[in-house]
């Protein structure tokens, strides 16, 4: 097992992480911008280390910086954290040339799941039901035409390399299909120097649907269920819950299974999330997979009772997992509610400062992950996430009594958070009679 | 109150027994321009915890390592990089910059060795060391204080 | 207050009876040139204990009902128990105290009902009503102000 | 069910019955003196009302003013809490008398298992093993004496009103036996007004193990398995934790059972914690009942996933329960550690005072309840619990690790906590290995 581990992460993933590592005995190293010098997790940390000025770039995303910080205390390990570079295969390499264990997947997988067109074609080969569409990249206008009206409108069109809704276009006909080819090809070169692009059938009034997968070095993959996302706003998740409250034992099975069926077929190792989409029939699509731990794993830590940052510690450092898929039992429902330093009055704009008054919410089924204290600074330069609160309860509709006294009770003054816009959610009828799709946010919460 | 002497002892005895029968901490009795006015310990309890919490110094304001220290006037060279200091380009040379010497800004004083990679770090002001911050093969984090220079 | 005399002991004495059944800490009195001001230390509050004014104060300061408001040097007359205020003893009678009633220590000035017991509040002061705070039948809490008076 | 709950108590555990009120759509009525004017729960509350000074006796105690401000705020129920009067039969008959539900049990219940002869009677009718010992009072020393050699030294002499060690002596023969009678006559007649003392065989070496159990009015009664809360000083307890870590199937099946029976026999409704003592030999002797819902209640909660406070709640509202014992299944090791405002180094004196900082541990597993928030001030009026720490894990070793974790970020500023001492006890040889007695404190962390 590993002795030491570097965070190359901030905020409350680097916390979450710091906590896994000493409950398993291992010691956690933290690097910090100048712009989180005070943050609290850094007194927790064995040791922390100062690795440039608040900009990203030259800190969280500084790869020189981060494995000098990795050499000089002696680390054998790097968690990454999510964001940032979990998913930047350059960095899993030079941390394994480095010999420093990158705590993620191989930088081979990583890239081929990376890859939307890539992993379409794995899923294929696995068996995972797809989203009818082009075969591959599409090179110009008429042949997107051409395959457009084979599958039949509506469709959308993604950039390859795409991600958080960045070089995406819908049209319902030839006409909007040509605007939105080219608009779409000149985002997705902007945003990710690559203007490769692909287009499926939009599956209309979807429900994201994520399945949670950890994958040994040894080729054993075990599922945790998954994890219903259909509250987004702009592609960002607000609200996530374990189960999916309108899926069928049966469904539900076979939609774990296929996430298995994908991982194992990409000779995957370390935490996983396979996302579809769930239409009003029940038929779920494969989308992509995140190569990472994400944001919302609490949701499913709760659900099944096991911590997934100390398995994925642990297959890192090439255990093989001592969990069966039978060892792991689905109990009531988890939801988490992600507190952003957003203002719902104002188009859920930024909202960053000083914390003058925390009160954290507590009792019965409530899980609290904060980086944030009384007198904390919600930085600017990062993202706006200042607290996660999850709750666990026997049913739904308990769990959402637990979630709005929760929210209800926590106090951050004076900054602005999404609270007021959740605690609105949560009370909809649709959302408590489970008739959401991912447009539920704008339709209804606009 | 003219009328009756307020430094009248017998007075002040019972208003001070009074105070201690019923536990008061302090008693003031003014009347025109005579005044009595009395304190037993307790009445003035320490007033703590007045200051703001030191959290709320601002994160930025340790980002600015090359700002003169007030105190000693002092300019202070700092580490633009995470790495090992060595003040020298190999054991058996002379270290770049010893106490005492001469520096201005293109003055190569030490270098940060980062991912097997020297980099030469220069003065990038002008005037006398007058501390060497490190030691030798010492880990060093970005904005640590390398050298003190005296402008 | 020229008339009393502020130095007579046996008035003083009224008045610190009066700010412990009150359990005030503070007491001044102000009349013209003549001026009376006692202090104690919060109710129940261990003399000798560490913790600092701030602490124990938060608590106590808003438990000083009767404590002149100096903006108007009106003094507060509070409720004692948690019940029912009633202004007369029933409804057809004669309220017991109204604005401007002339009021001193022992007259009765209202009524509050607690678990079925009619309970009559005492002035405990001398003065005049200048402001009747709660209505009939109105629930009030402990502390509670009920009337003010100007002595 | 109840529209309007008053909360006669303050602090933690009025905070606790607050969000269970919440979550169940009751409206929370709270009562507070003059020194919790500033407890931030008085904003959470539906109503709160002001019933007097800080001295206990002329607030949580005055039990007309409890019942007037029950009065003036119109409520159909009252939550007593634990302690203040939670064990007042009085206070529970003057609730029925004014038509106000008492959330707990019938006063004669109350009364009958609150005296320990007659809880002793109870307890043999439902065959229920207790220790050897006097049958009911004893009047003089010579009858004490010729019990004591009966059921042979050590004996211990407690009195039949007593509670939290007051009255309790220990002697080894004849001659300590005569000075402790007295001794303990004395310290009764003190404490309870009430001198009637009895006799029983002192089990050396044992651990304190009690069962929680739950009851409704219509003679239904499930357990919530054991808890065990053997680390004790001066019979205050500081960690609990479910299960109890040496009990073998079989013996934990007979003692849950035990306290069922118990209950039933009583004609007991309402939630109850029925005490035992184990010996080396694995052998269990009931001490007493708690006709109360008791500070350890969610170590409980954790390992069987039930809210207890809710259901408290219901079974006084008159619903029968609507699980069965097959319902409750018992998952992991819960711990909890009692945070109190007094300095361990200084033989834990109370340490009241501002709290300047206060950064509440989070994350997987842990679970904090607490009414205390940076800024607020710990009275010196009232005991001196300010949170209670509870955490969740499949194994103990793992409990054990994730409580150091926590009680290690649990940051507390300036006024000193227990936090130190309960470190030491989780470090401590002895306690790992499960071979600890009530006397371990004493023993050994002097």
């Amino acid at each position: 097992m590993f002795s030491r581990i570097l965070i190359a992460n901030r905020g409350e993933i680097a916390l979450r992480i710091i906590r896994a590592c000493h409950e398993l005995g291992i010691e956690a190293v933290v690097v910090y911008s100048e712009a989180d010098r005070e943050a609290s997790y850094l007194d927790i940390a064995d040791e922390a280390v100062c690795i440039g000025p608040a900009s990203p770039a030259k800190s969280y995303l500084n790869i020189p910086a981060i494995i000098s910080a990795a050499e000089i205390t002696d680390v054998d390990a790097i968690h990454p954290g999510y964001g940032f570079l979990a998913e930047n295969a350059h960095f899993a390499e030079i941390c394994n040339e480095c010999g420093i264990t990158f705590i993620g997947p191989d930088p081979e997988s990583m890239r081929q799941l990376g890859d939307k067109v890539a992993a379409r074609e794995i899923a294929k080969k696995a068996r995972v039901p797809i989203v009818p569409g082009s075969e591959g990249e599409i090179t110009n206008e008429s042949e997107a035409v051409k395959i457009a009206n084979k599958i039949g409108y509506p469709v959308i069109i993604k950039a390859a390399a795409g991600g958080g809704g960045r070089g995406m276009r819908v049209a319902h006909n030839d006409i909007s299909l040509h605007k939105a080819f080219g608009a779409a090809k000149a985002e997705a070169e902007a945003a990710f120097k690559n203007g490769t692009l692909y287009i499926e059938k939009f599956i209309v009034e979807p429900r994201h649907v994520e399945v949670q997968v950890m994958a040994d070095k040894s080729g054993n993959a075990i599922h945790f269920y998954e994890r219903d996302c259909t509250i987004q706003r702009r592609h960002q998740k607000l609200i996530e819950e374990s189960p999916c409250p309108v899926l069928d034992e049966k469904t539900r099975e076979e939609l774990c299974k296929s996430a298995l069926r994908l991982v194992k077929e990409a000779n995957y190792h370390s935490a996983a999330t396979v996302e579809f989409l769930l239409d009003k029939d029940k038929n779920f699509y494969f989308i992509e997979v995140n190569t990472r731990i994400q944001v919302e794993h609490p949701v499913s830590e709760l659900v099944t009772g096991q911590d997934l940052i100390k398995l994925q510690i642990k297959v890192a450092a090439g255990q093989t997992l001592d969990l069966r898929q039978r060892d792991i039992k689905h109990t009531g429902v988890a939801m988490e509610c992600r507190i952003n330093a957003e203002d719902p009055a104002r188009g859920y704009a930024p909202n960053p400062g000083r914390v003058d008054k925390f009160i954290v919410p507590g009792g019965f089924g409530v899980r609290v992950d904060t980086h944030i204290y009384q007198g904390a600074i919600v930085s600017p330069y990062y993202d706006s996430m200042i607290a996660k609160l999850i709750v666990h309860q026997p049913t739904r509709q308990e769990a959402i009594a637990t979630m709005k006294r929760a929210l209800r009770e926590f106090k951050i003054e004076p900054i602005k958070t999404t609270i007021p816009g959740q605690l609105a959610i949560l009370s909809h009828n649709l959302f408590v009679k489970n008739q959401v799709d991912t447009s539920f946010i704008e339709r209804h919460m606009g | 109150m003219s009328d009756k002497n307020p430094m009248d002892l017998k007075k002040v005895k019972e208003l001070i027994d009074l105070m201690k029968e019923n536990e008061l901490v302090e008693l003031e009795i003014t009347d025109g321009d005579s005044k009595v006015h009395l304190k037993r310990p307790g009445a003035n309890m320490p007033v703590m915890h007045q200051v703001p919490m030191q959290a709320m110094s601002t994160p930025t304001a340790s980002a600015v390592p090359a700002e003169p220290a007030k105190e000693d006037g002092l300019i202070k060279i700092v580490s633009p990089i995470v790495g090992t200091f060595y003040q020298a380009s190999s054991p058996e040379a002379e270290a770049y910059a010893k106490s005492g010497d001469k520096v201005d800004a293109d003055t190569v004083v030490c270098i940060i060795e980062a991912m097997k990679v020297m980099n030469e770090i220069k003065a990038e002001v002008s005037g006398t060391i007058v501390e060497v911050c490190c030691k030798d093969g010492q880990a060093v984090e970005y904005g640590q204080v390398l050298f003190k220079v005296r402008p």
